[in-house]
């Protein structure tokens, strides 16, 4: 009965990727030029977009890849941000330094928030990861030495003697607190690159695969042999690491914490889940074209204060009742294009035709 | 030694009970069919084998090891696969990844290293054409195609089939029982499902008869088949 | 005479999935037909176009000569079509009382039927009512989704498989309740994949496969190869 | 008698965040819908009070009744036009309208009223008290505690014992075959946010003269509103009441011991339910 | 003509804060008009902190960054003055701020606030207030005008004001206990609560006939209404922070009557600006006249702020030069509207000296007008006898 097996090979790339990738590098050596290039205001934008970016694409890794939808991903963010305050003033530790145990600190919190909300579902998962967070919060404000209530400040000297803003100033005639923009700022690059190759890659692996299935039907991907538990709380201790780094180096920037603001579901989970969701949910594209226009939203509006926000919010429903896939699901859609294509194509000789693809989820 | 075993499997669903003491064991590579009306619990009988459901009361053995209590994930890499009656295709993942996720998990092979057989897969059950569609693009016809594919690139000891042969023609009809029937001579043993009698009677060498989530009859099809009880039940013939 | 119901070309689709080609039916007032065929011939999406679940053109569906296609199912009911739909679909978290009234929710008036009146048709309803409806025997649950749509008092009842996985003993109880139900005046479609109930209860019958029409007539003038070769296609084997 | 006093204080702390939770519990039981603006409707509901109070110089429970009929039209026409075009399989799309909702509200607000602190005088009423032998019991938050009960109870009546009730649940339960029924499940749904923003407008009233509440109060009420309607178990009005007293109770208990975890404490019963019932206390059979 | 020298002013206009900012615009015209009578070119570039400090730190951040201001004052609560100070320093902007006491100011700025030997100065920041001993003298002051049992309720919110004020080491504890009066304490409460029944309760059981504390305007009303409905009058209730604004009385209808506050301005203060060389009391008649509004106590504050600004930037080298401008604040010797103000660590601890310049507090009590208004009358100036008292403490009815 057996038909002999056609030649062929699997490709996941496509002419855009490929077209993308070379993009992506011109990209990133103009961004690592820039705070020689542009006035300091301009590298704190792009610092913020960056680090919103890692958000994004961690909460899209939970929500668009997993399935989890967390609207407590705040708690990383501001554990995060805490720890790195407690070993910078507590134990005088670089703030550099400080950022990176930040994240390792915010992954061990999942630990035990993973035994307890990976019990609930649907919208008890999501109000039970919002109280999760609210409980570090009302904790950490008891914490006194890091001001309680009322939060504190970094010392100055911590981020004046960072590791490298010494070398910037000397070098490159910065002052101090422009060199430590610009030393976060290339740390948030960093990051954000290494965020997007490394969801790029779990995407594109094996890991990867059973994620998408479990994320499309949990029940028939247990039936095939995928532990969808162990999936998710991978992915949940991944996100939790990332998020918790880029909670560090946000504040490592604004120098400033207090429990409302590093624990603000409105700052770190909803607006992401705004950047996400507008982009479109579930490619890694839609993070990247949600925080664009986020950003320029915010340029563009912010001098209206809170006509800003109101436009943010009328945005994000139009976006929602007549692009529900996003901004980026609905060009992709339209246009095949998709520039990090994780999806495996069988090609050989009787598959000569490559059927038009929507992007991948 | 039987590959599967049940003894006293019961589900109740509040008040309804849709298994019923159930117990029967099928043998190392044999091929047994199920019948019954709508809503006899013959699905259920499916998830509580492979542990979609949880059986209130009764064991269930496969290959000597107690499985009762062990997750589906378990028992699919043990060697059970399955096809959903309502198809469960991952929508979003092509055909071939959707072959592929069971073929790299199930069968606990790397990616690189299942694409082979995944793709002769596609080619057994008339998929490869499709194989770049995602799969929420299929009609049902070829959604039922897929559970199969899935289900077979497992690699399976034990395959559960349920009512794949709806719908298809004559000539598709015997093409899937051709598959089967390789399957099966390979040493793969089945538990199918089937409405379309003739199918599953050429391949089946037991047909089990479930009513009301109790067992009323096995036996030899002829049998089966001949009986008063399955005439007036399930066949709807006045006798 | 314009008929009750009435539909002409008439196409369904599940998004780009074609599952009607074009189905010609039609109903005179006080009539009882049958409409048979294999699984996934498109019965249950006939009568689901029909009762506006499912769009369709607004001019292939006509009763009474009005175009009803376009309606939604509320305005469907209103003009008289009431459904007892596949699988009974009771609401769980009402009893079976409160299912029954739900079916008077949007009542014509000049209500023929009643509680009452359908308590007396199922008398066991009766003893049940305080009954969470999942509670009941499928064979009880169908008389409850029955009792429900007759209480919207309909001019023309479609019953999709009401007798599906039913013992035999309740398909007959519900079947004796179809000549009081045709005595209120209701004209009545059932789906069936019993043929031999339904060319009983039925005077006319349609056979569908793969979303057609094959085959069309009477009960008493339509045999058993007839309808065989129209329910599989001719080359097939029936069973049996 | 402190410890009494502390939990009376609760009990009545808990009856303001059932009512809180009410209009949410409401429109989850019937559509699944999680609305993350239902905090910031009611703010909006005490601004409005604010206004009418102010505006009119009539009472607080004068505008309430005024007050109540317009909130009816707004959460009618808010369902009936946007919302209900999110409804379906995917949650999403609610939890991002709603959000979108929220920031909305709370900025236009904000353009209106500015970020000051308001608070509606409901005149000798507010300081007035009733003793009950060791414990006195503030007027209002006794009243308050009484509508939340009125409203659970109302509620409950209008939903099993009506025919739009009825409608409710049958609409909940299966959209399609409710349309099968004649039912219209769109007005349903709009019906059932008209009601819960009467529900509302009920906990503007107490939230408005209990305490100070600015155009971002919102969020804060959310998050209990939520944390009760989820002890209780989604869909439940009599266990959101028992979620709203549960939290109440654990808070005061909370601040008995220390101001500091008033808020906590209420937190960590949230918590301790959840885990010892993942899906509240009285969930019901299908969800 | 040159470019305008730039002012960068942040303090809380609107949130529960708002109270504290309502004499800003007033002020910030006066000052604009007398510059430019003078001749000199001013722009203030005015944020609003929203009483959130992250908020101040943001608008600060814009200040210095978008804005490039020459100096940066601030006004009103550790909540505003220590994001704004603490970013200031961070960036080598020269900054004064004012409206909260010391304490709070300088030490919860330092990132280990149990920790005096890691306490550091600024280099950049400068502060002019008043601290809590004197605020603790004030209180104990007039309440030992007053017939108590001497047990006292305390109010300590944890944010700044409450955390510093309630302190077991710097605040009201060790004085109160050193003075003989029982100090019940509940603990630090969040801000914008909706409860206090707690704090209510332990207060009755402790048989409090004193109420204290720093509370934000809003929560004292409710707790002051919760206190009523539960059946809890103290005879005294001093209060910071919540009762400087006649408003927040007149909100509490008559049961505002001889509920008393600290009092750092007010127009019977004998002194006069530098600017414009009006009198205190002729400050406060400007302002009803502009506004129709009573006097607030942070009028005189926000017009010292611009009074020390132009004199430090008058006399530094190069206003351009952050560092010039500091140095320039350091030297200061100047006689303002709230009293002489000059940063030589006169009535401080060392570490503050550098940082900290202390102006005079006295207490009063507010009188229920015969038209439902208030007036605010000094009851208490033993702390600063140069400004006179109007009448004796009276007990709450
Ligand atoms: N999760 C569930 N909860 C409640 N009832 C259920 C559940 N799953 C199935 N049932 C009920 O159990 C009964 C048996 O269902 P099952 O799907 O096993 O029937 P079946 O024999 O496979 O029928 P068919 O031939 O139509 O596929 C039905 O009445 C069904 O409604
Ligand atoms: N919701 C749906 N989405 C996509 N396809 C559907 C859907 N419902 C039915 N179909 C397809 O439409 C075709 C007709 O189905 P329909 O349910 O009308 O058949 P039927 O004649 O009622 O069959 P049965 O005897 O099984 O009830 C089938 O091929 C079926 O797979
Ligand atoms: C602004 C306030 C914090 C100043 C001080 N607390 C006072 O009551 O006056
Ligand atoms: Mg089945
Ligand atoms: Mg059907």
């Amino acid at each position: 009965m057996s038909i002999a097996i056609p030649s062929f090979k699997v490709e996941t790339g496509t002419r855009a990727s490929s077209f993308s990738a070379l993009i992506g590098a011109a990209v990133l050596v103009l961004a690592v030029a820039v705070p020689f290039l542009v006035p300091r205001g301009a590298v704190q934008d792009l610092f913020f977009i960056l680090t919103m970016l890692v958000l994004a694409q961690s909460w899209n890794l939970l929500a668009g890849y997993a399935g989890l939808i967390s609207v407590g991903q705040q708690v990383f963010v501001g554990f995060g941000a805490y720890t790195m305050f407690g070993a910078v003033i507590l134990f005088g530790i670089d703030p550099i330094v400080a950022t990176l145990i930040a994240g390792l600190f915010a992954a061990l919190l999942a630990v035990p928030t993973a035994l307890f909300t990976f019990r609930l579902y649907g919208p008890y998962f999501a109000i039970g990861t919002w109280v999760v967070a609210e409980v570090v919060r009302l904790l950490l404000a008891q914490w006194k030495a890091l001001g309680g209530g009322t939060g504190t400040s970094l010392p100055r000297e911590a981020t004046r003697d960072m590791a490298g803003v010494g070398l910037l100033r000397d070098h490159f005639g910065m002052k101090a607190a422009e060199a430590s923009d610009a030393l976060t700022y290339w740390l948030a690059l960093v990051l954000a690159a290494a965020t997007i190759g490394l969801i790029y890659r779990l995407l594109r692996s094996k890991q990867g695969l059973g994620l998408a299935a479990v994320r499309d039907n949990e029940q028939a991907a247990r039936a095939v042999g995928v532990d969808a538990r162990r999936m998710k709380a991978l992915v949940y201790l991944t996100t939790a690491f990332l998020t918790g780094l880029a909670g560090a180096l946000i504040y490592v920037q604004k120098a400033r914490i207090s429990p409302d603001a590093a624990f603000s579901v409105t700052d770190w989970t909803a607006y992401v889940i705004f950047i996400v969701v507008i982009g479109g949910i579930g490619t890694i594209e839609g993070p990247i074209v949600g925080v664009i226009l986020f950003f320029l939203l915010q340029n563009l509006l912010s001098d209206y204060g809170s006509w800003y926000l109101l436009m943010l919010g009328l945005v994000g429903i139009l976006i929602m009742l007549f692009a529900p896939r996003g901004l980026w699901g609905a060009f992709s859609d339209r246009t095949g294009i998709q520039l990090f294509p994780v999806r495996r194509m069988l090609v050989g000789d009787p598959l000569a035709h490559t059927p038009k693809g929507g992007p991948h989820g | 030694m039987s590959l599967l075993q049940l003894e006293c499997v019961s589900k109740r669903f509040g008040a309804l009970t849709v298994a019923d003491e159930i117990s029967f064991s099928v043998g190392e590579g044999e091929a047994l069919g199920i019948i019954g009306p709508n809503g006899a619990g013959k699905s259920t009988l499916f998830n509580l084998i492979t542990g979609n459901i949880a059986a209130d009361t009764g064991t269930i053995r496969f290959g000597g090891a107690d499985l009762t209590r062990v997750p589906p994930m378990a028992r699919c890499l043990s060697g059970m696969g399955r096809t959903f009656q309502i198809p469960q295709p991952f929508e979003k993942l092509t055909v071939f990844e959707n072959v592929l996720v069971a073929g790299s998990f199930g069968a606990q092979r790397s990616e690189s290293g299942a694409y082979v057989r995944c793709a002769g897969i596609l080619a057994d059950t008339g998929l490869l054409d499709k194989a770049n569609v995602p799969a929420g693009g299929l009609t049902l016809l070829q959604r039922k195609r897929l559970e199969l594919a899935r289900a077979l690139a497992t690699e399976p000891r034990l395959l559960l089939l349920d009512e794949i042969a709806g719908g298809l023609t004559e000539a598709e009809c015997h093409a899937l029982v051709a598959t089967i029937r390789a399957i099966h001579a390979k040493g793969v043993a089945v538990i199918w499902i089937e409405h379309v009698l003739h199918a599953l009677t050429s391949i089946v060498e037991r047909l089990l008869v479930l009513n009301f989530g109790r067992v009323i009859g096995m036996g030899a099809p002829a049998d089966i088949m001949a009986s008063r009880a399955v005439r007036e039940i399930y066949l709807g013939i006045e006798v | 005479m314009t008929a009750l119901l009435e539909t002409r070309g008439l196409k369904a689709f599940y998004g780009d999935f074609q599952a009607l080609f074009g189905v010609d039916i039609s109903v005179a007032e006080g009539e009882t037909i049958a409409i048979i065929g294999a699984n996934g011939a498109g019965k249950t999406t006939l009568m689901r176009a029909i009762s506006g679940v499912l769009a369709s053109d607004p001019d292939a569906i006509l009763c009474r000569g009005e175009p009803i296609g376009a309606l939604a199912a509320p305005d469907v009911l209103a003009s008289g079509i009431a459904m007892v739909p596949e699988g009974r679909r009771l609401f769980p978290s009402l009893t079976v009382e409160e299912n029954l009234l739900i079916g008077a929710y949007s009542r014509k008036v000049g209500p023929t039927w009643t509680l009452e009146s359908v308590y007396e048709l199922f008398p066991v309803l009766r003893e049940r009512r305080s009954n969470p409806a999942t509670a009941l025997s499928g064979g009880q649950q169908q008389m409850v989704a029955i009792g429900r749509a007759l209480l919207s008092n309909p001019d023309l009842l479609l019953c999709d498989e009401i007798s599906l996985g039913l013992a035999p003993v309740v398909v007959r109880d519900i079947y004796a309740a179809f000549p009081r139900i045709r005595a209120s005046g209701a004209s009545i479609v059932i789906v069936e994949q019993d043929i031999g109930q339904a060319l009983k209860v039925a005077s006319r019958v349609y056979c569908m496969m793969e979303g057609r029409i094959t085959l069309c007539g009477r009960s008493s003038e339509l045999n058993r190869d007839q309808i065989h070769a129209a329910y599989f296609g001719a080359e097939r084997h029936g069973l049996h | 008698m402190g410890f009494i006093d502390t939990i009376v204080q609760g009990v009545l702390l808990g009856g303001l965040y059932a009512l809180f939770a009410a209009g949410l519990s409401l429109v989850f039981g019937i559509m699944r819908l999680v609305n993350l603006a239902h905090g910031d409707l009611i703010v909006l509901a005490a601004f409005l009070l604010l206004v009418l109070v102010t505006g009119l110089g009539v009472h607080p429970f004068l505008a309430a009744v005024v007050a109540a009929p317009l909130m009816f039209g707004a959460g009618w026409s808010l369902q009936y036009v946007l919302l209900n075009r999110t409804l379906g399989k995917d949650v999403l799309p609610p939890l991002l309208v709603t959000f979108g909702l929220s920031i909305v509200i709370q900025n236009s607000l904000l353009e209106g009223f500015s970020a000051d602190s308001r608070r509606i005088s409901a005149g000798v009423l507010e300081t007035a008290s009733i003793g009950f032998g060791p414990v006195t019991v503030g007027f209002m938050p006794l009243m308050g505690f009484l509508s939340a009960v009125a409203v659970i109870v109302g509620l409950n009546l209008l939903i099993y014992r009506s025919a739009i009730g009825r409608a409710f649940r049958a609409t909940s339960d299966d959209t399609v075959t409710a349309g099968l029924m004649g039912i219209r499940p769109q007005r349903i749904f709009a019906m059932a946010t008209g009601i819960a923003m009467v529900v509302v407008t009920i906990a503007a009233l107490y939230l408005g003269t209990r305490a100070n509440f600015d155009p971002t109060a919102g969020p804060a009420r959310l998050i209990y509103a939520f944390e009760a309607v989820i002890i209780g178990g989604l869909g439940s009005l009599w266990g959101t009441l028992a979620g709203g007293v549960i939290l109440g109770v654990a808070q005061s208990l909370g601040a008995a011991v220390n101001p500091e975890w008033q808020i906590l404490a209420g937190h960590l019963a949230f918590l301790a339910v959840l885990l010892i019932k993942p899906r509240g206390l009285f969930p019901r059979a299908v969800d | 003509q040159d470019a305008p020298v730039k002012l960068g002013y942040v303090s809380p206009q609107t949130g529960p804060l708002a109270a504290f900012g309502e004499a800003d615009k007033f002020v910030i015209e006066g000052f604009l008009a007398t510059a430019k009578a003078r001749g000199a070119n001013y722009e203030v570039i005015v944020k609003d902190s929203q009483s959130n400090p992250n908020r101040a730190a943001e608008v600060a951040k814009e200040l210095i960054v978008d804005d490039e201001v020459n100096l940066v004052l601030v006004a009103s609560t550790p909540e505003t003055t220590n994001p704004v100070a603490t970013t200031c320093e961070g960036e080598g902007m020269p900054c004064i701020s004012t409206v909260a006491p010391w304490q709070p100011w300088f030490i919860g700025q330092q990132g280990n606030a149990a920790d005096p030997a890691s306490w550091k100065p600024f280099d950049y920041a400068y502060h002019f207030f008043w601290g809590l001993e004197d605020v603790i003298a004030v209180f104990t002051n007039m309440w030992s005008q007053v017939e108590t049992n001497r047990k006292v309720g305390g109010l300590f919110p944890n944010d700044g004001d409450g955390n510093a004020w309630g302190d077991e080491t710097v605040g009201f504890p060790p004085v109160l206990e050193k003075m003989g009066y029982a100090l019940s304490d509940p603990g630090r409460y969040q801000n914008m609560t909706d409860d206090f029944s707690a704090q209510i309760n332990a207060f009755k059981s402790g048989q409090c006939e004193i109420i204290t504390g720093v509370v934000i305007p809003p929560d004292f009303t409710t707790f002051w209404n919760q206190a009523k409905q539960q059946g809890f009058v103290p005879k005294v209730a001093s209060i910071g922070k919540a009762l400087l604004f006649p408003q927040a009385v007149e909100a509490l209808g008559k049961a505002g009557h001889n509920l008393s506050s600290e009092v750092w301005w007010s127009p019977s203060h004998p002194f006069t600006s530098s600017l414009t060389g009006e009198t205190s009391a002729q400050v406060a008649e400007a302002f009803t006249k502009a506004t129709g509004r009573p006097w607030t106590q942070p009028i005189g504050f926000a017009h010292a702020l611009f009074e020390l600004a132009v004199d430090a930037l008058s006399r530094a080298e190069d206003p351009a030069d952050g560092d010039a401008v500091a140095q320039a604040i350091a030297a200061t010797r100047l006689d303002t509207l709230v009293g002489p103000i000059a940063w030589d660590g006169k009535n401080l601890p060392p570490f503050a000296a550098k940082n900290v310049a202390k102006t005079p507090l006295v207490g009063g009590q507010w009188r229920l007008k015969e038209d439902g208004g208030y007036d605010l009358v000094i009851t208490d100036n033993k702390t600063a006898p140069n400004i006179p008292v109007a009448g004796k403490m009276e007990a709450i009815a």
